[in-house]
């Protein structure tokens, strides 16, 4: 499918999400109380079956997390950027989709590690590079006190 | 600490007939800082679960601090085999967010140099292959052809690994006079050099045995886990970017994604050397060819992107490389995310290497062909 | 003392009489016994630090470089700097190791080595020991050697050691079988198990030559497993550096890993030796039949140069097998032994009787 | 003394120490280790008697074979740190006698027991007389014997790898393994 197909038909598909093309790639923003709902649906549905999920990652914008989900088809290759925002910046949470991809098993383990993000339902949710006691460096309100790193 | 916290908590759930080995995180197979903690029954290896985190330099957060051009000098540094390539996945990305359009000889350049260093890394690889399965003479012979390509890396660039030498607008410096010369002169070479590479090491029965038939990966699992790079496409997973989404002068070249359905630890050592053929191929098409021109754009001093989000993807040596960078038009990134082939690779380990041997893991660790800084990041 | 070169009985014998003649039987006893134990440790000393030297730069010579060239014209001094350098290293110990068997381990390889040695024949009438079952007695000391591998790997623990141990054991326990039943297909030519009677129904015909397939399949079969006895690569999966960090002795430091490591050396000088006594003539030169002028010339060569010359030319085999091989897996190297070499054997067992029995050999 | 007597008396001195250290070692391998050194002086007693054969078979089948596998078994159950348990004095009491009782015996035997030298002359113990008598049908001949314990041995054999043979609960190479390895990686 071409992007203008893949938009009408995202768009027809997720009635809640709000699918727009973005610079590069086209974009759907879930709720976050959807996600989970739509990770299945994009893997499972034939026409879209989103397969592989290339990068998993969180970006912390002022007023919640997000987090961002870039997908391929190996079958039709298209792609598509899935994102959520989380509800409370300070403690956000969204659901994982390790059961819909494997490979975001590890990728939100980083999330979670680098930005604080739980993840509910991952089986294995722990910190991935640092340790427990560690701050969340990717958060902007992070202060690193040996090494300042400001912007 | 978390660590010792943690190996409390496994050895209580641990069979009495298995026990655990830290392969790691200093061990001779694992080729730098990592640590896998095996459980074994005798010498059948259970499950593997990877630490990783003992060399993470945060180069994200850094990135966050520093300017865009900047940024590159970081790359460098994650897959230091595949510096080249990294180096051009945040140009590519720096340059698809201000619309310029790099000149002609500059994606020729690129595309050399790309190959060079997938070359020179799965050479390296395949050094470190026979010595993980116990020929060290392999080292030797790997590590003199290597020795070429970053002589033409030295001379090209003044670096021999941490290249640096792609800007956003073109490279760093035009090429040296000699470029065209020696690189031909190396394939001419590495063409006789390669069938030696095989009677080496691929027709020995003994290694055959060794990898032949271990650490199967389905197509369905290396998708699932986002395996790319020849580990995926040993199993059948088409993702060469090169073919897919391609960047600089690929689109130009004439190649074949090499692509095998076994997904055992032989098929994955037979498409790496496949790859190296296909890499002359490149190369050969290219290196007669380079337009005259400039090998640069001229950019502003102060690179600003536009607000907004940019992924670039790119193949590296070990798979699929993604810049992520999101702008909020400052001079420089509001968040950056690398998007590196190790990290998704490491993870599949224990889907491929439990049940077998320990001498397995390491020949199936060896094909996976990891560096560790690109997993830490 | 009528130094002869060609014969050393003759020598040796006058220097029994010339102790006789001064001191008590007691004493001449004493006496010899220290200088031929004095003459072992050196020359195991001396031909360790050869054969570190020589691995070094026949590896290189394979892998397109120089190998040690710093110290000493060639680097021939390196070894000797390597063996200071061992000497002066800490001699670290696990905390939780069992001390006694920690230290006891190396010697145990060490004695085991030295015991084999023994028997050896250099040349005519340098010998120590000739008993009437030499052949077997190397084989029952050099079983001895593994129990200190064992023991190394278990009291240092290490669970890389212990696995290294285990492979180590299951792998000489069943290569010390083809290596025995390769030697009887010889035993079985020869009629005798006295060294020194070996080396001498050689005079004529090499056995290799004189037993034809029989004892061509035996000689390799013999330098597969003799290989895979000391533990050398491609059979190294004891100390396979790139699973098990350096196998059984990973915990060992300084003097007490040099022990494992000359150890090892040694064990593929006995390897060779006896591949050179049993199979290629010991001592021995090299006789074609009718060829008078040849083997008149042949026997020129003083017996200590043709014993040394096949022994370094199986040692330069057994090391070129290390340093093209990649590594077995455990299973495949039972597998190799149980399946492939033991059957091999014994049918070839077989066929030598029927070849002695018929004497169509030589 | 001649040097015959002080090398005897070397070995049977180490016999009898390592024997008594064997069973007093509350180490395992320990014990195993001393034991190797009983059963090596004794192969050494053997080489002082020029009875070389019998030496090497000690060497071979007790130092290198029995005590290896003993090494073995060892080493796939125990660990450095465990020590034996000491028994209750009751039982050390009660083994004391009955060792007592067991030497009191031998001693006696060997006591009681007129040492004449035999009639017949001697017959050399070398590998040659060996190997005959060891295929040799006829009355003094051992091939029955040697044939009779071949099938025992074989039997034995059969009977171990029945028993060491395990259900094959994990895949051989190329197979997953039961153990999922998904769920198993949280631990």
């Amino acid at each position: 499918m071409i992007n203008e197909e893949l938009q009408a038909y995202l768009a027809g598909k997720f009635s809640n999400a709000e699918v727009k093309p973005g610079k590069q790639y086209l974009e759907i923003l879930v709720q976050a109380a959807d996600l989970h709902e739509t990770a299945v649906q994009l893997k499972g549905v034939p026409e879209l079956s989103f397969d592989y999920l290339i990068c998993l990652t969180g970006v912390d914008y002022p007023e919640s997390m997000q987090i961002v989900y870039h997908l391929e088809s190996v079958k039709h290759r298209h792609m598509v950027v899935l994102k959520v925002n989380t509800a409370d910046r300070v403690d956000p949470k969204v659901d994982t989709v390790s059961d819909v991809w494997q490979t975001a098993k590890y990728h939100e383990r980083e999330v979670y590690d680098l930005l604080g993000v739980k993840f509910n339902h991952h089986t294995d949710l722990r910190r991935l590079f640092l340790d427990d006691d560690y701050g969340f460096p990717l958060r902007k309100d992070f202060k690193d006190e040996v090494r300042i790193v400001e912007r | 600490m978390s660590e010792t916290k943690e190996i409390i908590i496994t050895s209580d759930k641990i069979h009495t007939d298995e026990y655990l080995v830290n392969m790691g995180p200093q061990h001779p197979s694992t080729h730098g800082v990592l640590r896998l903690l095996v459980r074994l029954e005798g010498e059948m290896v259970h499950n593997i679960q990877p630490h990783v985190g003992y060399i993470h330099s945060g180069i994200e957060k850094m990135c966050e601090a520093i300017s865009y051009p900047q940024v590159i000098h970081l790359t460098d540094r994650m897959d230091y085999l595949s510096a080249h390539m990294n180096n051009e996945a945040v140009a590519l990305c720096i340059e698809n967010a201000l619309q310029v359009e790099v000149p002609e000889r500059v994606k020729y350049i690129r595309t050399i140099m790309d190959e060079l260093s997938r070359l020179a890394s799965h050479q390296l690889w395949w050094c470190v292959m026979g010595m993980d399965l116990g020929a060290l003479t392999t080292f030797f012979y790997g590590l003199r052809d290597r020795e070429h390509i970053l002589d033409i890396f030295e001379e090209t660039c003044g670096a021999r690994m941490t290249l640096n030498y792609s800007v956003p607008g073109g490279v760093m410096f035009d090429i040296h006079p000699n470029f065209q010369k020696r690189v031909k002169e190396f394939i001419k070479e590495f063409r006789k050099k390669l069938p030696e590479y095989d009677q080496l090491l691929t027709g020995n029965v003994i290694f055959q045995e060794r990898t032949n038939d271990i650490g199967y990966l389905s197509l369905e699992d290396a998708i699932a886990w986002g395996v790319t790079g020849p580990s995926g496409r040993g199993s059948g997973f088409s993702c060469d970017v090169r073919k897919h989404q391609p960047y600089s002068a690929y689109p130009l070249v004439q190649f074949e994604e090499k692509l095998a359905t076994k997904g055992d630890t032989f098929t994955r050592y037979r498409l790496r050397m496949e790859e190296m053929y296909e890499s002359l191929h490149i190369i050969e098409q290219l290196i007669d060819n380079i337009p005259e021109g400039d090998y640069a754009v001229k950019m502003k001093g102060v690179v600003k992107l536009p607000e907004g989000e940019f992924y670039q993807r790119v193949e590296t040596a070990r798979g699929e490389f993604g810049v992520y960078i999101v702008s909020d038009g400052k001079k420089n990134p509001y968040r950056v995310k690398f998007r590196s082939p190790g990290f998704s690779n490491l993870f599949a380990l224990n889907k491929m290497a439990a049940g077998h041997k320990i001498a397995d893991l390491v020949a199936i660790m060896s094909t996976l062909d990891l560096v560790i800084p690109d997993i830490d990041r | 003392m009528g130094f002869n070169i060609y014969d050393f009985s003759g020598m040796t014998h006058n220097m029994h009489l010339w102790f006789l003649e001064r001191m008590s039987p007691t004493a001449t006893t004493i006496v010899e016994w220290t200088i031929i134990g004095v003459s072992y440790m050196l020359f195991v000393a001396l031909f360790g630090l050869f054969l570190v030297y020589a691995e070094r730069k026949v590896c290189a010579a394979f892998q397109q470089r120089l190998g040690p060239m710093r110290v000493g014209y060639w680097g021939l001094l390196q070894t000797i700097a390597d063996f200071i350098k061992l000497l002066m290293k800490e001699l670290i110990m696990p905390k939780s190791a069992d001390k006694f068997l920690y230290n006891l381990a190396p010697f145990i390889v060490m004695i085991a080595t030295f015991l084999a040695m023994a028997v050896l024949p250099f040349a005519k009438g340098l010998q120590t020991l000739d008993f009437d079952i030499g052949i077997f007695y190397v084989t029952a000391v050099s079983s001895v050697g593994v129990i200190g591998i064992l023991i190394a790997g278990w009291s240092s623990n290490n669970k890389y050691s212990l696995i290294g141990a285990m492979r180590s054991g299951a792998q000489i326990l069943s290569y010390e079988l083809s290596v025995s039943l390769s030697l009887v297909t010889i035993i079985i030519l020869a009629g005798s198990m006295q060294l020194s009677v070996v080396v001498e129904s050689q005079r004529d015909a090499w056995f290799i030559f004189k037993g034809h397939i029989p004892a061509l399949i035996a000689f390799v079969i013999f330098l597969i497993a003799g290989t895979a006895e000391t533990n050398r690569g491609p059979f190294d999966l004891a100390e396979a550096e790139s699973e098990l960090t350096a196998g059984f002795h990973t915990e060992y430091s300084g003097i007490k890993f040099a022990f494992f490591f000359l150890a090892e050396y040694i064990n593929m000088f006995i390897v060779a030796a006896m591949a050179t006594t049993v199979f290629l003539g010991g001592w021995m030169p090299l006789h074609f039949g009718s060829f008078e002028s040849f083997n008149v010339v042949m026997d020129f060569i003083p017996p200590l140069v043709w014993f040394f010359m096949k022994v370094l030319g199986v040692i330069f085999l057994i090391m070129w097998f290390k340093w093209t091989f990649p590594r077995l897996r455990v299973d495949q190297i039972l597998t190799l032994e149980w399946k492939y070499l033991l059957p091999i054997n014994l049918i070839n067992i077989l066929l030598m009787s029927l070849v002695v029995l018929t004497k169509f050999h030589l | 003394m001649t040097l015959n007597d002080i090398m005897f008396y070397l070995f049977a001195g180490s016999i009898l120490t390592f024997s008594v250290l064997t069973v007093t070692s509350r180490r395992i391998l320990r014990s195993a280790v001393y034991l190797l050194f009983v059963l090596v002086s004794t192969a050494g007693i053997y080489f002082m008697l020029n009875y070389n054969f019998l030496a090497a078979v000690q060497l071979t089948v007790y130092a290198g074979g029995i005590i290896v596998l003993i090494i073995f078994s060892i080493l796939l159950t125990s660990h450095v740190s465990e020590k034996a348990v000491v028994a209750p004095v009751r039982q050390q009491i009660f083994s004391a006698l009955a060792t007592a009782a067991g030497a009191a015996l031998t001693i006696l035997t060997f006591l009681q027991y007129a040492f004449t030298p035999s009639a017949s002359p001697a017959v050399e113990a070398n590998v040659h007389n060996v190997g005959l008598a060891l295929v040799s049908y006829g009355r003094d001949g051992f091939a029955l014997p040697f044939e009779v314990i071949s099938i025992l041995l074989l039997a034995a054999m059969v009977g171990a790898i029945v028993l060491a043979k395990k259900e094959k609960h994990l895949a051989t190479a190329g197979n997953q393994p039961k153990i999922n390895p998904d769920n198993s990686s949280k631990s």
